[in-house]
């Protein structure tokens, strides 16, 4: 810790390694400016306002800090020390070598919005790559450079289902994770839009409906019957639209080919560590006629003066910098680097790679269940194909057998006896090895009945 | 064919059957019965590259961006200051990158306390009361602030509050985010000094009033002297204040938005607070607000009970914005700012930020025009009117810059100044880098007098020449395609 | 001024007298007394420069660079193959990085359990019997196997034996090696086809005898068929023969050094074993020696005891060459690459390497002049020689390649072919890529032709042309100097 | 782990994520080559020893062998999470954060030595600077790009005194390192010169002594009387060679000034990360006159052919490439990469932060120093000026003293029992922090006597 260099008269007596203006330098531009302090640069500050009191700590050093951060980072219980069964949306898979040295390199990480096209190839080349890896992954025709996450993805997505189709009801699904229909209410329900639960069994929508929000696979794990959503949907000229898994888009149909109009989805499970919950990628996809509609930046290809090609930043004018109140979404500032991040884990995985993941997961989880299912007291209270997660009816509380989980080097499934009494949601993916998911079932037969 | 014309070929063109990027494991468990085919895709067409040609391809593209780590990048609103690595490094812990957000709150106390500090030190810094570090960019806070507004007229019964007033010269996101939250937009002009034009805003203080939008320093770089009597006026109105803190970098331990009679603000973490902007994000853009309301802000905060800290829901929260708790990494990478700066060094930041704005102020106004010829705070507007005057437009002098090294400033914005070129210098850089940006600024100026044509045709020594964007627009190619 | 020439600005041309490139925590205990004025210094004259400026500096700086994570760098005698990244996160985890060598033994089981294993995979590559890590690049390797070769010599009697043969086309290292160990140099000569001159090894094979040192394949890239018969005639007259390991990359898995007959060798794991050059180091160059040679190998090797891992010092070892262990985060390198490909995988290896080498020989042998015409290892020599006629040097074509985005081949080595261009195009290269370099090969021998001036100017394209490397000795200038 | 995919008969199916080439084009590559099999290219391998058997593990995945290598490292104790006191030439230091992303950008890590200099720009400017930097530190005239590390650059040094003055005995004081001096005799005895060692009080050379080999502080951690050893040298003619700890020169008055004529050091103390032991790197400075008999790469400046700036690799004649078995050194591949490392963190440590190190360093040792010197059946058998390293002699065994150090996290210092009975070597810096420094005089004062 540093002795505060803020004196009583809230003078500054230190020099910090990141600016580099020294005194004497401040004192030679002040009187370029002819300036006898650099208070009178605050002068239109009301002056009963100004240099008030900042109770902050004082200038730390980077040893010292360090220390501080690592043993903070280190009192959190991480899934990289511990076997995890955690997933609900955000997901513990492989992220490659090659991720970390290539999305820290200076140009990328330090460089922002390509608005200057000429100085920002490589951001956008990026971007052009990514909207095709997520229009291959969903089957759709044309896709954004990436929204904040996978939930208000959605809920722009049901925005626009309302601004194409001039209508106002939302249908939500009642599979859809809890938490992504609340996101979808905050962006919706305050501009008096309409948000309402639609039940999986035998869909049927209300007249005027705007779209159908569906997840895929839901969020219990299992796979919806898109093509039945489709016809609920078509039934009403409401949109369909689908949240997804990337990693299941390496093996089960992708919604573009039950005629999803519009597909987002969660992208950190491809190539974005979990870092509590942030920063991920939302991915956007939909067909060529919404366009227009599409929130979000989107990264054309042309060609320069003399016919070379090259990228830039297009169809601006849906966005908020030109078409302001009129603007698709007030999106400005994204997940750039997590788009990147996720490009590169797609490359590295590539057509086979995603498909094993994708494989693996769904044989590991299923293995998970063939073996907790033989443990007595344990129950799957929902029917039908799931990927990597399945719902567990427990003959206890989820969040005392989870406890002792824990003690056992295990991070148990999420316990949603909220919605589901007694419930625990299961994650199995490549990560977890055969004998983490033997010792799982071997730790829930503990509590047997 | 070189380097540079190599790198256009896409991953998809130099995928070749068969290729693999990583190796993965053998199933180690029993094979499981698969699903029906009819549930199953043939194949995803994705590329087949090796690892090698993955990180050639991908460090290639990165040698066409300008960036802070290599260029002076003084792109207005944008606060393109030097983003520390020992941020980075924080963020890549594995105690903080490799924690799942539904981990129970007794597994996540480090990770939580940050986030409470975190949470104190913005408070601190805007004066405000609470504060939700929820919103995952600056846009996504202002719909937070303006949903917050909305509930609280709402639960007063004052639903009627529709009109949202915006100053002609606020960034974009301020009146779509109004817009997102369904009010009416209106925008009050500013004035020939470039403050709130007071007659017209006193025009619009009608009982419909829900609030105003203001961004302090506003967008030209201007710190609006009449502020306490524009906040009055709005609240006599009825309505509650906002405050777009993008520009928070003018004011680090100058002025806090509390005192000034603001009511709800977001900060921009990404640009203030030093994390990495990432070619367009991530960022995040917490809210602070007033006591009033605090209730409102987006959940989760984090709150600390009985010496644990918890993740809690406010009182008549607006709800959530995200599936989870906010883009965590970034808020790692601005708490070890603050922390690594300090009190001391947060002062700094403004009276460095401002001083370096007003000196390249000072060397330029001779050559290009000043729209407003009073100091500025960490950004300067200027207008490229008499170069245009020469044939010479913003957005060339603009393209011209980056032949000489630099990043332009921001064009064309605010919407309100002709030929607009927003310049913020940020802290970050030295006066030598500022004599050079000066120096190179002058020379443009001059180039446009005696060879305009060079100027027009820029850039001449980037990886490509300009680029035509009315094609673009026109024909959209935005994904390739497998050529039948 | 443009990033490019202000980057050419040193350090200490940066510094400004007060600035700070990072904050140091404030001493924590009570100061204690300073020794005499008369022991102490004034100051140290250092650069004073912030940490923005430092990122940027050496960020532009590498900019200016080849590498193989950006080109196509088929430098001869270098095997610049990809270097994985998993190769880098595992030497930087904390428990091999930030451990100190002289822990106890106890207290790095993990860090010795890997040498152990590296330790016995070199041996089973090369088919020897034991493996020490001791030595850091393959020169100091080269000193080791020489001194141990010398030592057994001595240990039996045979103390007179000064000799050491090496083939003309060898790596200027293992004269510099033999001759740093007190041995006399006899170079022999490479016959017509490529191979050891046997007569004149005869010659040679007399009682002072120590040994020879054997590239293989030699630096012509050439495997010597009658290697087995050349170490017979060194071993009949007495001596030992080392092993240059340095090209193994055409090797792995097709054959074994101790199967041929070699005595000692060396292995460089820069090359071979994927570890990154680091622009010009580290590296690390174990020795692997027969049963005969084992007990000299330099100290410390690993060995494990009673299930415990213990560094330990060879019976009669030739001593201790670094006041470590190893370059162990080289190690930790080699041994990831070992893991990652397995047995499978260093085949293939030495599949591809041979088979990129000879497909560029293939394609090249009408328009360059091919020495040894017979199918090459991993890397081919080719001569300019048909291009000097035509005015055009080798080295001039080697430049003229940097324009086209290649890096150069190794230019005037082996020193026994005129103008020769030695090209390693290694197995991480694609098919692609070997084809465009081809093309701009041929396009080069056709600009010799057509417009030798544009060769002979090169490079055209690149941060600097031509450099005066004569003007750099004549006049060394080899530090910055303050000018008073 | 993966099954192996060599077959009975030596075939590989395998497809590495390190090589482009598929079957596919190998086959048709092999055509162009009118090859029926790869196997023609191997043929000129004596057939009997031709594709022997090769026993190594199968490929691993990559997420497979990260955990594996998490667990070896994470068996190891590590200083981060231990308070260490050892040293003895290989220092943990303050590292900035911004050393790893540099050095580890491809064009830094990823290229060679810079032979063709025009694409070279970067390590060589590099280069240039750390020569540059050196000089300085040691108050030298002229500086390389660096050597292995401290021990074989202070061997490289006796042999190039060898060469100047044409004679064959190198003398080594008796405080420098024991490790240091094996080094110089592995180098030196083989070609028949002659290493003997001298008293350091009163030290004499023998007439006929090439040069004095001496360590700055010493290998006990006090400081020489240089001015005294040159003295000593120049009464023979021969050279003053030291070897120093790059830290120490943030303070005490470099060899330069006492007349050294060759000064060597290992660089790892001053951004080098401790690795076990290397990789690390050497320095070597000394005076212009001997220039051309220095071993190592060396890099000039110059200009191109229109004038501008350039660097390039010079005096090349010294090097074995062109000089064969008359070079200077057979030093070839050296450690240019933490030569980047040592230079990056000396920009950022900068004039005051060296100093700031050495003096954080400095003031913690004597005060750790102190509290040892209180606690009875400890004492100081050395008499002098000491930096940051003391020798202690303990009431005990240090290796059982050190067993119960660790067990309270500390690593305490070299056991040198060896050389001077039941001592230990203790090392303080800036990264201890009091509350360690305490930790440690409590935890020895259990052995007081
Ligand atoms: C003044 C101002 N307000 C708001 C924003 C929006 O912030 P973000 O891009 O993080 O959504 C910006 C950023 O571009 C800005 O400059
Ligand atoms: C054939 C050969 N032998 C020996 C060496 C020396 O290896 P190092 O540079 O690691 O000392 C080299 C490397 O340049 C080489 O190519």
């Amino acid at each position: 810790m540093q002795r505060s260099a803020v004196s009583e008269n809230g003078g500054v007596s230190f020099q910090s390694h990141y600016m580099p203006n020294t005194p004497a330098q401040r004192a030679e531009m002040l009187e370029a400016l002819r300036l006898d302090s650099i208070d009178r640069l605050f002068e239109d500050i009301p002056a009963e306002h100004r240099s008030p009191s900042l109770n902050i700590p004082p200038p730390t050093s980077e040893l010292e800090l360090r220390a501080e951060l690592e043993a903070l980072a280190g009192s959190n219980v991480n899934t990289g020390a511990y076997a995890s069964f955690l997933g609900a949306g955000v997901y513990n898979h492989f992220i490659p070598s090659i991720m970390k040295p290539l999305i820290t390199r200076g140009e990328f990480l330090t460089s922002y919005t390509p608005y200057q096209a000429e100085a920002s190839q490589g951001t956008l080349q990026v971007a052009y790559e990514f909207q095709t890896m997520v229009c291959s992954l969903m089957g759709m025709e044309v896709a954004n450079d990436g929204m904040y996450e996978g939930a208000s993805s959605l809920a722009e997505a049901a925005l626009m289902a309302c601004r194409v189709t001039g209508r106002e009801e939302i249908c939500v699904l009642d599979t859809v994770s809890p938490t992504y229909r609340e996101v979808v209410e905050t962006y919706a329900l305050p501009q008096g839009l309409k948000v309402s639960v639609v039940d999986s069994e035998g869909t049927r929508l209300p007249e005027g409906a705007a779209c159908l929000l569906t997840q895929y696979p839901n969020f219990y794990g299992y796979m919806e019957d898109l093509a039945a959503h489709k016809v609920a949907a078509q039934e009403r000229d409401a949109l369909l639209v689908v949240s997804t898994d990337p990693v299941a888009m390496g093996m089960f149909r992708p919604p573009g080919e039950f005629g999803a109009d519009v597909v987002t989805g969660e992208g950190q499970a491809i190539g974005v560590p979990m870092s509590f919950g942030g920063p991920f990628i939302g991915l956007f996809a939909t067909r060529k006629k919404y366009l227009r509609q599409m929130p979000g930046r989107i990264v054309g290809r042309t060609v320069d003066s003399e016919g070379k090609t090259g990228y830039v930043l297009t169809l601006q004018t849906r966005e908020q910098h030109i078409r302001r109140e009129r603007a698709t979404s007030n999106i400005c500032t994204s997940q750039a680097l997590l788009a990147l991040a996720s490009a590169i884990t797609i490359a590295a995985l590539g057509k086979q790679g995603l498909k094993k993941v994708a494989e693996l997961s769904y044989h590991k989880a299923h293995y998970a269940a063939s073996l907790i299912g033989r443990v007595a007291g344990y129950s799957f209270p929902i029917r039908g194909t799931f990927f990597k997660e399945f719902v567990v009816k427990c003959p206890a509380s989820p969040r005392v057998i989870n406890e002792r989980l824990l003690e056992s080097g295990i991070i148990g499934g999420l316990d949603i006896s909220h919605v589901m009494p007694n419930c625990m949601l299961i994650c199995v993916t490549e990560m977890n090895t055969r004998h983490e998911i033997e010792a799982l079932a071997g730790a829930l037969s503990e509590f047997s009945r | 064919m070189n380097t540079l014309d190599n790198n256009r070929r896409l991953l998809m063109e130099r995928s070749v059957p068969g290729r693999v990027g990583t190796v993965l494991p053998d199933l180690d468990v029993p094979e499981q019965p698969l699903p029906g085919k009819e549930m199953l895709r043939d194949e995803v067409d994705l590329p087949e590259v090796t690892e090698p040609e993955i990180v050639r391809y991908f460090t290639n593209l990165s040698r066409m961006n300008f960036s802070i780590d290599t260029h002076f990048y003084p792109l207005g609103s944008c606060t393109m200051k030097y983003n520390p690595k020992i941020n980075d490094e924080a963020a890549f812990l594995p105690g903080f990158a490799a924690i799942h957000p539904q981990q129970p709150a007794a597994q996540v106390q480090g990770a939580l306390e940050l986030m409470h500090h975190l949470q104190n030190y913005l408070a601190e810094i805007t004066g405000m009361a609470g504060v939700s570090l929820a919103s995952l960019a600056g846009a996504q806070g202002e719909l937070c602030g303006i949903l917050m507004i909305q509930k609280y007229h709402r639960d007063r019964g004052d639903g009627d509050r529709l009109k949202m007033l915006v100053p002609d010269s606020a960034h974009g996101t301020n009146p779509a985010s109004a817009a997102m939250a369904g009010f009416r937009v209106v925008s009050i002009p500013t004035d020939a000094d470039g403050n709130c034009d007071l007659e017209a805003l006193k025009k619009e203080a009608t009982p419909d009033l829900a609030g105003m939008m203001i961004t302090l320093p506003s967008t030209l770089g201007l710190f609006d002297p009449n502020i306490t009597e524009v906040n009055r006026l709005i609240h006599e109105a009825g309505g509650l204040v906002y405050a777009d803190g993008a520009n928070m970098n003018a004011l680090l331990g100058r002025a806090k938005m509390g005192d000034l009679g603001f009511d709800v603000m977001h900060l921009n973490l990404h640009k203030t607070f030093s994390t990495p902007h990432g070619g367009g994000g991530p960022g995040a853009g917490p809210v602070c607000a007033q006591p009033n309301l605090q209730p409102y802000l987006a959940a989760p905060v984090v709150e600390k009970r009985d010496g644990r800290f918890v993740l809690s829901t406010p009182e008549k929260t607006i709800g959530k914005v995200s599936a989870s708790h906010g883009n965590f990494g970034v808020l790692v990478r601005a708490y070890t700012y603050i922390r690594t700066l300090g009190d001391a060094g947060l002062k700094l930041v403004s009276e460095n930020a401002v001083l370096n704005a007003n000196y390249i102020l000072s060397k330029l106004k001779d050559k290009y025009l000043l729209p407003f010829d009073r100091p500025c705070m960490h950004e300067v507007v200027l207008s490229a009117n008499w170069q245009k005057a020469k044939g010479v437009r913003g957005l060339e002098t603009a393209k011209r810059l980056l032949d000489y090294g630099f990043h332009a400033p921001t064009m064309y914005f605010p919407l309100t100044v002709d030929e607009a070129l927003l310049i913020e210098p940020t802290e970050t850089e030295s006066k030598e880098t500022l004599d050079e940006f000066i120096e190179a600024m002058r020379a443009i100026d001059q180039e446009a007098t005696e060879n305009p044509e060079l100027v027009q045709n820029a850039p001449h020594t980037l990886p490509v020449r300009r680029l035509n964007e009315a094609q673009a627009a026109r024909r959209p190619d935005l994904r390739w395609e497998r050529k039948e």
